[in-house]
């Protein structure tokens, strides 16, 4: 009885259920919070002449991090695309890594800075090199998918994109592909209701990105992008079902595009500061914390503790690629092709 | 006369034209509200409303290809591809179907639309919003393409390629949009397509080129000058179909030749133009024909460093004008 | 009672429920029998070596018309494919246009001889040029259903394609756009179970090509393709949801390809006889003219009168085709611009 | 040695190298059960299974796109286009993906991926099925074109092409499948990329060409050595990057040059030829550089009469190789 009347104080330990460990979902929650702190910092960066370029993930942690925690992060493939910090740190990147690569510099393992911010790649974490033209990484997954069939290996592949770029034909054709051919592979779209200054009502006219899955024949579903444990659940799902040889399936995230689209956007242009607000409020890194408080696995010590060593990390990682070199001029000319 | 920037003249020759003609209308990503990520529409969805000016999907292909059935019905699309390197996915739509509207139809049906896309470098945007892509195109008989270098022209040809009953692309120097300023006429003018312009006339060495490094070579020429060398300065404003005849005279006039673009050097468009050259007026040459070009690396670099050797500037332009002046 | 008795062995009146008169089916079969007997025709003709390609609509003539008699033919566009005889036959292609564009001469309404045959387009008949390369056509008549909209025309566009062809990004996009933009537009996909050789269970993992319709927020149907009253009952209700500004409808007919996949295939290399025999049984052209015999409306007289017709039809298209002339060799010059 | 034709020799290749490496599979549509609809494939789906003879949705940009996943993963797919024209689709993924792919992760991924497909005119194919395509690619660093002309080069170079680490587009000229017969080797052998191939010593002109045209200017110069004029013959093989040093040398070896190509003369392959050898040898030169093509129109018809005033044939090339000789 007592347990009946205190249901609704007590939160329940979802993540257990899921078969998560405690250590699994504070490891979780410290990468989402440093994919955001820097973040933050390249902002700061940019809004200091510092770093020409930023493209973020705020608001999609809870979605990636989820997610990538939901895969082999030792021997699956990932093709991420350019907000999703939370996946490359969760697959090993590191903060200097990506400070590297947010100032193009030469020891950017990405593409020594060759490509803008957010075009990741690093072949010894498995993330598949990706490019600026949307979509295409997606018959890339498949590929790798095929691979893995071909070769009778257990990895699986998986593979982000907005809801926007899900209107571009490669979608279209990775994803039959892959369902024709029963391929491991998880197409998963973040939906954060905007392709730059485009909302949802004008880039779809289904009720969810999601809806397109029987259409390839493959399972599909919606998910809140803000909550980290149901992506989990959704992806793990995925993942079993892909390595039993039962082909692809699509997983929406729901979240929202909390900062403009980059940093050159202005996004006061096309949606209002109230529709901001009120999305910051189901913020998938506060939620989420909220919940681990209330099930007191993030203390306060903890949470001073993680601040100052994440202060560290970026502090130390923004220095080191500060000072770091550009690659010399000379070196355009090499790796067009196999030297 | 007002002296307006390069992407003014874009933004002016779309309003005229939307005036002028009611069949004439805007689609691409981002056009709507956001007026285009580089304002080339700024204003235009607000005077014309979202059925002239409409944000389509993120999807290119479709972008043309809608694009392509409005224009065969007997509107005047004006589609937009965001950057030029994203012009790829609409390939099929573009030389497929648009170059070929006209021809495989026996002259039954045609397609006058007109794709604009920002082209080029020097803007930090690295391998994939820096590409010059005309010569994926100057292969295709059907299509024109397009590549103006100042204000002025800007207005005029885009008018004529609007107005155009064959599809175009019209090629816009993203790098020039804000950097090139000039003098446009408050009256109506149109120029004419398929025609090069010659920039600057002189007697000493012919510098063929198009987009942004007409400016470099004009600057380059104002030092020569100084030196005792003049420089004939052709504009080639349409790279394909070029003008054979226009390249034949600047050729011939001096003898001596350097043509510069911005892209890759082997198979660009410069190829071409020096292959007409030496068809038709070898025996006119004083000089082997000279090419600059961009590198033969896949695209220009994000770092600063690594931009900036790729990429055409005044310093390299000289120093190639100079180079071929003492021949 | 009697009648009720009688039930079984009575053939229902179902064109009357449809409003479509008497005359109209007879209409409808006769010109489904036309196309038939013009691509027979012309399978004799490339047998005999006379005409070098051919491309067939056999077995899907019941789909093609069916579609054809629910539009408005003084009014809406048609982007049909290469095997849409029965289409362009009822938007107003006659028997001559026919053979001069199967053997390619001057007078080809289509293309002048420019084009191999089954490349339609005739703008008098508000036929929309067609190509090669699949499902180019699918965003061309979305663009025709855009003017529509935006000139405030009350005709819609109608566009068909393989289930092959539906795999290509040009669908998805195209599909997509519509739906958006909420246009005129009917897509009809006519799945004859091939892609050349490729068998439909290794094009698509869906069940029906009509299941991805929800992933455009369009309405789906799967219609049985060899039945023409079922096919116009869809496109009839289609497109007077595109008039009423309720924007396109996706609508997929089943039938099969009775004929190998063009003049230059071998089909016994791929599938067996008994297949193809079993197909004919469902040969739409044999089950509606049954129909129609069985309500009286398709007498004995009548059918020797059309085959005396049709013979005296395609003689004289063949013959006047056949000596017409080739196009002039330097007339290939002309045309690639405006003159 | 055996005598095969130039389909064999792609089948052969296709075969041998599928046995040598596991990795090595082939995807397309129809080149499993019907092996091809030119059965280049034949064989190979009994041989080797459908998991490594691939018919894939009928979808060329997931062609290429999966093909191009698998490469980078370390398989070694070989995609087929069924026709050259059909490869418009797949430009975003072969242009922005597989050429760039090893310079943007600066040598950290690699894509050795061939994508061979049937170009070319003269079997009634009309404006689709005739297309010559590799000017529209011939522009990119990261990918290389080869062009074969004989069954010893198609087996040699596809082999190569198969092996090289790189992005290779392989395309077969679909008339020449049949038509052209040649000795090939039992014993193993390859081919290097990059490389151009003398197919006839001579003193008088120089030819240079590819594809199909090899053997209409062999033709041609065996009429023309009967009057006393000696041909020097330069099969290009691999269009790009070109071999600039052969083409120099060819060029220099009688200073009166010809360059053939079937498609069409604006923005081909031989204009980026013609610019190599005025940039390089220009004093080397008796007569201008005569490049003789396809005209400017789309593409070839479907009419006889009209496909033949556009395809080449050994009339136009022998005509071309006489003026030049006379000059
Ligand atoms: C093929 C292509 N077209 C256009 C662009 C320019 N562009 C970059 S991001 C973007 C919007 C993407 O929206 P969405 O897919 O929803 O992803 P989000 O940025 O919202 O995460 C656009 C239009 C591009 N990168 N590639
Ligand atoms: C883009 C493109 N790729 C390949 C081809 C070659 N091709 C012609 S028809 C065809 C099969 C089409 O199958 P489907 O769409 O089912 O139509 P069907 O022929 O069965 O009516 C193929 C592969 C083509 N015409 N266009
Ligand atoms: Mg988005
Ligand atoms: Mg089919």
């Amino acid at each position: 009885m007592v347990n009946v009347n205190r249901r609704e104080t007590v939160t329940e330990n979802r993540h257990k259920k899921l078969g998560l460990s405690d250590e699994q979902v504070l490891e979780m929650y410290r990468t989402m919070l440093l994919a955001r702190r820097i973040d933050e910092r390249m902002w700061l960066l940019n809004r200091a002449g510092k770093m020409a370029f930023v493209v973020s993930g705020q608001g999609q942690e809870a979605a990636q991090v989820g997610a990538a925690f939901a895969l082999d992060r030792e021997m699956d493939y990932v093709a991420p695309y350019y907000r999703d910090m939370g996946v490359v740190l969760a697959f090993g990147m590191s903060a200097r890594d990506l400070m590297l690569q947010g100032f193009g510099k030469a020891d950017d393992p990405n593409s020594g800075g060759r490509q803008m911010p957010g075009h990741f790649g690093q072949k010894k974490n498995r993330i598949i090199t990706g490019s600026s033209p949307v979509t295409t990484q997606v018959p890339h997954a498949v590929g790798f998918a095929l691979a893995a069939k071909m070769e009778k290996k257990d990895f699986v592949s998986f593979v982000t994109f907005g809801e926007g770029s899900s209107n571009q034909g490669d979608f279209h054709e990775g994803a039959n592909f892959a369902s024709v051919h029963k391929l491991p592979v998880i197409f998963m779209c973040e939906n954060n209701h905007y392709a730059i200054s485009v909302p949802l009502s004008k880039q779809v006219a289904c009720e969810k990105i999601s809806d397109r899955a029987i259409g390839y024949g493959m399972p599909g579903v919606t998910i809140d992008g803000n909550d980290p444990l149901a992506v989990y659940e959704a992806v793990k799902e995925a993942a079993d079902r892909a390595r039993r040889g039962e082909g692809p399936s699509l997983i929406e995230t729901i979240s929202y595009r909390l900062t403009p689209h980059s940093s050159d956007d202005d996004d006061r242009i096309y949606r209002g500061k109230e529709e901001v607000d009120s999305a910051k409020e189901k913020d998938g890194l506060y939620t989420f914390a909220s919940y681990l408080r209330e099930i007191n696995l993030l203390t306060k010590e903890l949470e001073s503790k993680w601040d100052e060593e994440m202060k560290e990390i970026i502090d130390d990682a923004t220095d080191f690629a500060e000072s770091a070199p550009y690659a010399s001029p000379e070196t355009i000319y090499r790796h067009v092709y196999a030297e | 006369m007002p002296v307006i920037n390069y992407i003014q003249a874009v933004t002016q020759a779309l309003k005229e034209e939307m005036q002028r003609d009611e069949k004439v209308f805007v689609l691409g990503e981002d056009v709507g509200v956001k007026g285009g990520v580089f304002r080339a529409t700024d204003g235009l969805y607000e005077q014309f409303g979202e059925e002239r000016v409409l944000d389509t999907p993120l999807a290119e292909s479709a972008i043309a290809g809608v694009g392509i059935g409005a224009a065969m019905y007997g509107m005047r699309p004006v589609a937009e591809m965001q950057f030029a390197d994203f012009i790829m996915p609409a390939v099929n739509q573009i030389i497929s179907e648009a170059a070929k509207i006209r021809y495989r139809s026996n002259n039954d049906w045609f397609c006058p639309i007109t794709i604009r896309a920002p082209y080029g470098g020097g803007v930090h945007g690295a391998l994939y919003h820096s590409q010059s892509i005309e010569a994926i195109f100057a292969n295709q008989p059907g299509l024109k393409i397009v590549m103006p270098s100042t204000p002025y022209d800007v207005k005029g040809l885009l008018k004529s390629s609007i107005r155009d009953d064959d599809p175009v692309l019209f090629l816009e120097h993203k790098r020039a949009y804000r950097l090139i300023k000039g003098e446009v006429p408050e009256e109506e003018y149109t120029l004419p397509l398929g025609k090069a312009d010659i920039k600057k006339e002189g007697t000493d060495i012919t510098v063929i080129t198009y987009g942004l490094c007409v400016h470099f070579a004009l600057q380059a020429a104002e030092k020569l000058e100084a030196e005792g060398v003049s420089t004939h300065i052709l504009d080639l404003r349409t790279v394909y179909p070029l003008d054979e005849q226009a390249i034949i005279e600047a050729a011939s006039k001096t003898g001596k030749v350097l043509l510069i673009t911005e892209d890759n050097k082997e198979g660009s468009i410069i190829g071409e133009v020096a292959a007409i050259i030496s068809e038709n007026c070898l025996f006119e040459l004083d000089a082997p024909i000279k090419r600059l070009a961009g590198p033969d690396v896949p695209a220009m670099s994000y770092a600063p460093p690594l931009e900036k050797e790729f990429m055409m500037n005044p310093e390299k332009v000289e120093h190639a004008m100079r180079d071929l002046a003492e021949f």
